[in-house]
């Protein structure tokens, strides 16, 4: 099965090269410290605002050139692949890991019970994550954990909902009743004849929510409601070049291009995972 | 006079490892009023064949290829795709099996009916709705003012087939094709329906295609008879011959599946083996493996034998000596 | 051992059906008042239109839903018993073969995965006995060993159905439900399946309740009979006798409509009108009345009885009548 | 077309405070209110360095400078509204309402609005006004406790400017005396018209001004805290004229050809305040630590794009000719590192930068500044947190002593050096939250007060030096940088004013096609 | 039929209740020293939003009429970008499900999932820098230019700068329309990526559906196949799913206000955070959380009229 799915995935259109991009990313964002060619918190006031070497005046010295306190601009991207993918990646984890629970808990809790839970979850699901931020901000501060809490927040529901739909969905299934016919207890039936039936939902949910939480933590980094100061994350860094748009635009193209491209990889990647998941290449 | 002619029609998919000819050189001939009966097992081929034939294959996956195609006399190869299409839609009628999915969900059966009335003739409103009535009642509906008003989703099982058989009337075809109508049916609805069938069939005139892997619904009733299998005609021929002489194993087989009730012997006869994949199809012979009377030439390919109207495609044919 | 292998006593069940609120739950009557017994080695067959009810009964008897009401026993024993060790007993001497194979294993464990399930839990044996258990159930119905590191999708309708066979036979059971086993086989694999369930019957000596639509089939595989209708017995009977003289008006409509009974048995009715759909069940009188051509205001008023005619069970006011 | 030909959108870099300058001390709110709707009694010329008549024609004084004679014009008249005609011209009474609010406590409007009027007692008027009288409907008198060098410079402030008594009275009759400071009534050459918040504030050109009616009908001050997009807007043609460009825009500007700048030397100072009122600034040794800590050469070249000059004292050096003879604070991180521990500085805790959230001329980018300062004190192991707020929230902060250390600034309202030292570092402007160090030393008022009282230049000069040592030494801020002012505007603009202390003014403003 | 709407209703009411009680937590971590137990501040909580007093701002105007006064500019914003995506996105899906596999699905597709993976904030940014400060075509920000002084009749700067006529002639109205053009095309990229996948999935499938093939086999034309069998089944699924994907279709919004300074519900709400104006930003987020809720309901109610079989049944 995992073979199959693997050439199926390999077949998809750029499936492959994206896949190698982010596992780049990936890597960037963990061995940053080792592989920056700088410190990205470096002043080098002699070398401000310096464009990236191919432009004219730009240095190979500084690659992708400096911002506006002369801090090196690919080392300041490398650092922000860490803080921003890392971010993403823990507000997925930890949504997922709630949702799911709560999911699987309330699937098996009978109906009137859930009720309100359920509501509750459709209340979040309702409303846009850049308002629980800014509600978050409010309440606890800004800070890349507020950021990251609040993402997590908006996709918790996403989990949930997903878990609890596909619990509900698939224990009507006849493989489920044959499961009972063969002793299964309740813990059984969730782990060995259901778990592998959630899993793929989950999985593609997965990669639905990394895609979003990576571009909301840009959105609220660049909204300063998240990452704020000289933390490098993508769109702080996008906040903090705004104001030089006109005269160094390069300074808020690279951290946008580095979000576009680790997104766009990510939703290729989920895409092909996506149609390679469904035997029968049915798109979502 | 012939109501449709197909010669060695073809249809094939791509995939993964090559071009795949899920129809084979099917042929079938039917003369006005005819009704003939296409069987085989699921995935032989039957419903392709039809499609194909009324131009209704998607043609951005499907490849077809057909030596000659006529419909009421009319040669479909030589005349311009709309035109062949207008053609075929006014002269032939297509039912699905399912029928609840054959109807548009989102408008009301009336609104369905007037406007299959209104692309085939040019009638006012009121006269469409006393024709929409008319249809309705043919097909043994008679509440009528209630069913034109509601939603495919209010009724259920035999009601749909029937609609569906009202909408494909609605154009007066001269060749009517039932795509498996009765299958997952009730063995009640299954009766009711086909006797509609052959009413109209009697009433009107009406060619009838009937498309079945039930081999068990063939009966008198049948002019001519097609078994298909892994996308060739296996056997084609007067239904009388077939069912009682069959020529091909694979008939003799189907046939012989069916429960005896006159015996006391409880094991029916079987078939070895599972239908083919149409990704792997045996060498020669597709029936081959699984046929009881394979010999070492059935790895050659083996062609249609047409000499008399009893079509069949064997080397070994059953039946043939005692006919002689 | 004394005493049928299985028995139901006025057995009834009623489903809720859930609707979005603000509008009620309704109750929907799936079965009403079944009662029979079947002796071990011997075959019931079911048949009956779609929502008779044959489903909920295989159900029920499988020990997968409590009826409402009544009682189910297995060698005596309740099926619905509270006590775990005797429910895992009951689990290993009832098996069911469900309606449809694609839907009755799990398309994302192995086979192999899913035949150990019943293993674990129903028996003590160790991993590799269990193995073996597999491997020999594969084979017994014409499987391979390397079958069971497959996943559902890599094998055939037919095969699937083996499988799902295999999984009810591996625990050797006194009892296999069999919904509907065959019906969306391909004609010349039905022949195999059946002949394979004839054949693990003769060797096992097992039971079967078989549920079917195809008449023609229930008369060859079963001993017993049960004709439903709209979660009643209309008729129950040993094959010969009902399939020799029908008596109920119902169960003729099934033969006239069947083709290949039709030709054999020349029976000749009157078609019922109407579907079950549109019929419902008849709160008062006769359950078939509204489409039954014979019906009279005594019918649609009075609900008949249950009468002994023959070995016959007949549900009619008018059975032997028409 | 016309409209856009008779209108002047300025993009300006913040929401006024009030509009009433004698409330105010931000040049944003100069600009909206001082310069615009109203006029004071004299206006500093700074290119003669005199002081002008405007409402007043001429003036004299009597007792030894304790007694001013201000002689007014009888053709000047308060703009009228739609609500408000006025019934009189400008005379004595206005000018007494508009010095009594601020000088009697039991005035009925001197609580309106807060009751705190910065400048008037920074200049230290609220102790040195006696009174003022109207000696008849155009003559008015000024009583001082004690002679007062700089009174007519003084007088010349924004908070000088001269509100309505009648537009008072009219308010009070209707019982919403408070819309004073929020509907403004002047004699100046623009009449208010309506203030959306972060949006815009439109005036419209008062025909009957006494120097002449101005030449623009409208004049529309839009809002745009944020620098890019005050430049964006001016390039889009948006907005004619763009507050403050930030130095990294200077050269850009000047390549664009519809674009002009115009950029003078300022009279201000940018600087990092430490409350000496909150741990650990209370330690002195940390406070000179910091001032140890910090490279400011990096800060010029990037914040300032080398447009400003490193600041050794608060006072601009144009303002004090022998600044050399004051000690500067080199940039040595080890010995500020020994200083801290010597001070047993709370290494753990986080220190709280805040930076305020607009550009000024001297200081552009308080943010950028603050992560220098933060990466800077990094490296003698202090962490420290960015604060931030909208402007007049941040500034409503700051005045209360919420901020552990503020990077701020100052521009000057008169060009002298006493206008940089008594605002921000004499106990009376703690008083008002206007000293942001709350760094009050008596010793130093003293000597401020022994400078404005000496007549000769040289000696004041000395006595100034004494007072910058020991603020040195005491090490209440670090100073950063003097800035350059400077403003852009479309190439089809012409006379946009900018005074000394970077305000500007529209009355001579002229667009063409 | 009335079931469902009443069903639709205490559902929707059931969120506000969420959004409430989400509020009201939020609200507890605000008042760090808590004086009152906290059911009692629940109590008061609840008190103060049912009086419909939702308290003042920082500089002492109503709440709710500030909200409301910014909601129009919110609306104009939010809806011409739905509109705009689904003028765009329905013929482009429509055509990519048509030309499956051809070069015109490619495209389409390419496009879409560029579309859901543009961070809008950059993509606004370079806009702005190509079209306004390049090009010099549309404007850089705020809903009218600033020589404009319109009076807010409606709060709708399209209808108020018509209402402005005898002023500015029709020179106010197109100004405004200018204005909108680049904040709506950025804003509508991702309903329209959306839109068009939504359009396209379902409108293959349903193309190849038994009905879809049975009325090919009457001689019905092509573009009627597509257009309206097709797209009357599949107007209720993708209302469906836009219904469901509105809140993260929304977040767009608070970056496009942000950016083009556009004055609206978001750009308030993100401004008040700044300001340190709290209790507004709550009292703001809960109005803003309801009108959200609301139009869920609205468009689930919307997607359930448009399908038969929601319709009647129930
Ligand atoms: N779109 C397609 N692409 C590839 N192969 C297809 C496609 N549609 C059908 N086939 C294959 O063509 C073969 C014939 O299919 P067809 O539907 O004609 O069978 P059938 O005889 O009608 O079977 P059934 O009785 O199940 O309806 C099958 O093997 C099927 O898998
Ligand atoms: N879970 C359920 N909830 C509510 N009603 C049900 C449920 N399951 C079955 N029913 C109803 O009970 C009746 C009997 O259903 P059942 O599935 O037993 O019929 P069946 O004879 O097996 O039909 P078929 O031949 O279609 O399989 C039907 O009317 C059905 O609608
Ligand atoms: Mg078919
Ligand atoms: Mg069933």
């Amino acid at each position: 099965m995992y073979v199959s799915l693997w050439s199926r995935f390999a077949n998809k259109p750029f499936a492959l090269p994206s896949l190698f991009l982010l596992l780049a990313i990936t890597l960037l964002a963990v061995l940053g410290r080792w592989l920056a060619p700088f410190d990205p918190t470096l002043v080098h006031e002699n070398a401000v605002l310096l464009p990236p070497f191919w432009m004219e005046s730009g240095q190979t010295s500084f690659v992708l050139g400096t911002d506006d306190l002369g801090r090196d601009m690919l080392s300041r991207l490398i650092h922000g692949a860490r803080l921003t993918m890392g971010s993403a990646s823990i507000a997925v984890l930890a949504a997922g890991l709630v949702g799911w629970l709560l999911g699987s808990i309330a699937a098996f809790l009978p109906n009137w019970v859930v009720v309100l839970p359920n509501r509750f979850m459709d209340t979040l699901l309702a409303l846009p994550s850049l308002l629980l931020a800014v509600l978050m901000a409010v309440a606890f501060g800004t800070s890349i954990f507020t950021g990251i809490a609040a993402v997590a927040l908006a996709l918790a529901p996403h989990f949930y909902r997903v878990t609890y739909q596909s619990i509900k969905n698939e224990s009507s299934r006849e493989y489920v009743a044959a499961a009972r016919l063969d002793g299964a207890d309740g813990f059984s039936i969730y782990f060995q004849t259901l778990m592998p039936n959630i899993a793929v939902p989950l999985i593609v949910q997965l990669t639905l929510a990394f895609s979003a939480a990576i571009l909301d933590i840009a959105a609220l980094g660049f909204l300063g409601l998240a990452a704020t100061g000289a933390i490098p994350e993508w769109g702080n860094l996008l906040s903090s070049a705004h104001d030089f748009i006109q005269i160094a635009p390069w300074t808020v193209a690279l951290p946008g291009l580095a979000i576009l491209l680790t997104v766009l990889c990510v939703n290729i990647v989920g895409g092909a995972l996506r149609a390679s998941l469904d035997p029968k290449g049915v798109q979502r | 006079m012939s109501l449709l002619r197909v010669d060695n029609f073809s249809v094939e998919f791509p995939s993964l490892y090559g071009d795949v000819r899920v129809v084979d050189n099917f042929s079938i001939q039917m003369g006005v009023g005819e009704i003939h009966g296409l069987v085989g097992e699921s995935g032989s081929g039957k419903s392709l064949a039809v499609l194909g034939m009324l131009d209704l294959l998607d043609s951005s996956e499907a490849k077809t290829r057909v030596d000659h195609l006529s419909l009421n006399d009319k040669d479909l190869l030589r005349c311009s795709s709309v035109e062949r299409r207008r053609w075929l839609a006014k002269h032939a009628s297509i039912i699905f099996q399912d029928a609840h999915s054959s109807l548009n969900p989102a408008f009301t059966i009336g609104a369905q009916l007037d406007e299959v009335i209104r692309t085939h003739h040019e009638i006012g409103k009121a006269e469409r709705k006393e024709r929409a009535a008319e249809l309705l009642h043919q097909v043994g509906i008679h509440n009528i003012a209630p069913t034109l008003k509601s939603y495919p989703h209010q009724f259920s099982g035999s009601m749909h087939q029937r609609i569906i058989i009202a909408l494909a009337l609605a154009c007066e075809p001269a060749l009517l094709i039932a795509d498996e109508p009765t299958t997952g049916q009730d063995v009640t609805v299954q009766a009711q329906i086909l006797e509609l069938l052959f009413e109209l069939n009697a009433s009107r005139g009406m060619g009838l295609l009937l498309v079945t892997h039930d081999i068990a619904l063939l009966n008198e009733h049948f002019n001519n008879i097609t078994v298909m299998y892994c996308g060739q005609v296996a056997e084609s021929g007067p239904a009388a011959a077939v069912l009682n002489r069959p020529h091909h194993p694979y008939t003799q087989a189907l046939l012989d599946s069916l429960p005896n009730l006159h015996h006391r012997s409880r094991r029916m006869w079987s078939l070895r083996g599972a239908t083919p994949s149409m990704l792997h199809l045996p060498v020669g012979c597709y029936f081959g493996p699984r046929c009881p009377r394979a010999e070492r030439e059935c790895v050659n390919v083996v062609a249609l034998n047409t000499e008399t109207d009893h079509h069949y495609r064997c080397l070994f044919p059953l039946h043939v000596e005692e006919q002689e | 051992m004394t005493g049928p292998l299985l028995s139901l006593n006025h057995v009834s069940h009623r489903f809720a059906v859930q609707r979005d609120w603000p509008a009620r739950a309704r109750q929907k009557t799936a079965l009403h008042d079944i009662s029979f017994t079947l002796d071990r080695g011997r075959t019931l067959a079911v048949v009956g239109e779609g929502g008779s009810g044959k489903s909920t009964l295989a159900r029920v008897i499988a020990g997968l839903l409590k009826p409402s009401e009544g009682e189910v026993r297995f060698n005596g024993i309740d099926m619905y018993t509270r006590e775990r060790e005797l429910q895992l007993q009951l689990r290993r001497h009832v098996r069911m073969v469900f309606q449809n194979p694609n839907a009755s294993l799990n398309p994302r464990t192995t086979i192999g995965q899913q035949l150990e399930l019943a293993l674990q839990h129903l028996t003590q044996l160790g991993p590799r006995q269990r193995i073996e258990r597999i491997n020999e159930a594969l084979s017994k119905v014409g499987l391979q060993a390397d079958h069971k590191d497959h996943y559902p999708h890599q094998f055939s309708t037919g095969q699937r159905q083996r499988v799902a066979i295999a999984r009810a036979i591996m625990l050797n059971p006194q009892l296999i439900v069999a919904d509907e086993p065959i019906s969306t086989l391909d004609a010349s694999v039905q022949a195999q399946i059946m002949n394979l369930m004839l054949d693990l019957q003769d060797t096992l000596s097992l039971s079967y309740v078989l549920i079917s639509n195809d008449l023609a089939i229930a008369k060859v595989m079963s001993d017993q009979i049960m004709v439903m209708y709209a979660g009643e017995i209309m008729e129950y009977g040993p094959v010969e006798t009902v399939y020799e003289t029908p008596l109920h008006p119902y169960t003729r409509a099934l033969f006239a409509a069947s083709p290949s009974i039709r030709d054999v048995m020349k029976v000749s009715s009157t078609p019922l009108r109407g579907e079950l759909g549109s019929a419902g069940m008849a709160a008062v009188g006769c359950p078939l009345s509204r489409r039954c051509p014979f019906a009279d205001e005594h019918c649609k008023t009075a609900r008949p009885e249950r009468r002994l005619m023959e070995q016959q069970l007949v549900f009619c006011h008018k059975a032997g009548e028409v | 077309s016309d409209t856009r030909l008779a209108s002047l959108v300025f993009c300006s870099e913040g929401n006024p405070e009030s509009f009433n300058p004698q409330l105010a001390t931000s040049g944003t709110t100069f600009d909206a209110t001082a310069r615009t709707v109203y006029d004071a009694l004299v206006r500093f010329n700074s290119e003669t360095v005199t002081v002008d008549p405007a409402l007043a024609r001429s003036w004299n004084n009597l007792d030894q400078g304790k007694r001013w004679r201000f002689q007014l014009r009888d053709d000047v008249w308060f703009h009228r509204t739609e609500e408000f005609q006025p019934s009189r011209p400008f005379n004595a009474d206005d000018v007494v309402f508009s010095f009594k609010r601020q000088l009697d406590d039991n005035h009925p409007f001197h609580d309106i609005g807060g009751g705190t009027y910065p400048y008037f007692q920074i200049t230290g008027l609220s102790d040195k006004l006696l009174d003022v009288r109207a000696i008849d409907r155009y003559t008015v008198e000024f009583l001082l406790r004690e002679k007062e060098p700089r009174f007519l410079e003084m007088l010349s402030m924004e908070f000088a400017s001269i509100l309505s008594a009648e537009y008072a009275d009219w308010l009070t009759a209707r019982q919403r005396p408070e819309q004073i400071d929020q509907h403004p009534i002047g004699t100046g050459p623009f009449q208010f018209v309506s203030y959306r918040p972060n949006r815009d504030i439109r005036f419209k050109r008062f025909d009957h001004y006494f120097l002449g009616a101005a030449k623009l009908r409208d004049l529309i001050f839009a809002i745009t805290p944020n620098t890019s997009l005050r430049l964006s807007r001016l390039r889009a043609g948006e907005c004619d004229v763009m507050a403050q460009p930030s130095p990294a825009q200077h050269q850009f500007i000047r390549q664009i050809p519809e674009l002009r700048l115009i950029q003078q030397r300022g009279l201000n100072i940018s600087y990092w305040a430490f409350n000496t009122q909150k741990p650990p600034f209370q330690d002195v040794r940390v406070r000179q630590a910091f001032n140890f800590a910090i490279n400011r050469q990096p800060i010029i070249d990037t914040v300032y794009f080398s447009s400003a000059e490193l600041a050794v004292s608060p006072v601009p050096p144009s303002l004090l000719p022998h600044e050399q003879q004051i000690p500067i604070y080199r940039f040595d991180p080890l010995y500020a590192r020994e200083l801290l521990q010597q001070a047993n500085f709370p290494f753990e805790q986080t220190i709280e930068i805040w930076a305020m959230p607009v550009s000024r001329p001297y200081n552009p980018n308080a943010r950028k500044m603050a992560e220098l300062i933060q990466e800077d004190l990094r490296h003698i192991g202090v962490k420290a947190r960015i604060v931030s707020y909208e402007w007049r929230e941040f500034l409503r902060r700051v005045s209360l002593g919420e901020a552990q250390s503020v990077l701020m600034g100052w521009s000057a309202d008169l060009p002298s050096p006493d206008n940089f030292l008594s605002p921000l570092l004499s106990c009376a402007a703690m008083q008002v939250g206007s000293n942001r160090a709350f760094w009050c030393d008596q010793e130093f008022d003293a000597l401020l007060q022994r400078a404005l009282e000496a007549n000769d230049p040289t000696t004041r000069q000395q006595i100034y030096l004494d007072a910058l040592r020991m603020f040195k030494h005491q090490a209440p801020w670090l100073t950063i940088a003097h800035g350059s002012q400077s403003i852009a505007t479309r190439a089809n603009v012409k006379f946009v004013d900018l005074n000394f202390s970077g305000g500007v003014n529209f009355l001579r403003t002229e667009k063409s096609l | 039929m009335t079931a469902s709407v009443l069903r639709q209703v205490v559902l929707m009411l059931g969120n506000i209740i969420g959004v409430i009680v989400l509020c009201f937590l939020f609200h507890q971590f605000l008042e760090h020293q808590q004086q009152l137990p906290w059911w009692q501040s629940l109590w008061q909580f609840v008190r103060t939003i049912v009086s419909g007093e939702l308290g003042m701002t920082q500089d002492g105007a109503p709440i709710v009429q500030e909200f409301f006064r910014r909601l129009p500019a919110t609306i104009e914003l939010w809806v011409s970008a739905i509109v705009l995506a689904f003028l765009i996105g329905i013929p482009a899906g429509v055509m990519a499900a048509t030309q499956r596999l051809r070069w015109p699905d490619r495209v389409v597709e390419i496009f879409a999932l560029i579309g859901f993976s543009l961070p809008v904030f950059w993509w606004a940014l370079l806009l702005v820098l190509w079209f306004s400060l390049e090009l010099e075509i549309t404007p850089v920000s705020e809903r009218i230019g600033f020589f404009y002084d319109i009076e807010p009749v409606t709060g709708f700067i399209l209808i108020d700068s018509l209402l402005a006529h005898e002023k500015y002639g029709i020179e106010a109205f197109l100004n405004a329309l200018l204005h909108l053009l680049l904040p709506v095309a950025v804003l509508a990229i991702l309903p329209t990526a959306l839109v068009t996948r939504v359009t396209k999935t379902y409108l293959v499938s349903v193309l190849s559906s038994d009905y879809i093939r049975m009325a090919r086999g009457q001689g019905f034309s092509e573009r009627r196949l597509v257009w309206k069998h097709g797209l009357a089944n599949i107007a209720a699924p993708i209302l469906q799913i836009f219904s469901l994907q509105l809140s993260s279709l929304f977040t767009g919004v608070f970056l496009i206000e942000a950016i083009f300074s556009w004055p609206g519900v978001s750009a308030w709400l993100l401004e008040r955070v700044q300001v340190g104006d709290y209790d507004t930003v709550i009292m703001g987020g809960f109005l803003l959380a309801s009108l959200l809720v609301v139009v869920n309901a609205l468009m689930d109610s919307i997607s359930t009229l448009a399908e038969p079989r929601r319709r009647r049944a129930r």
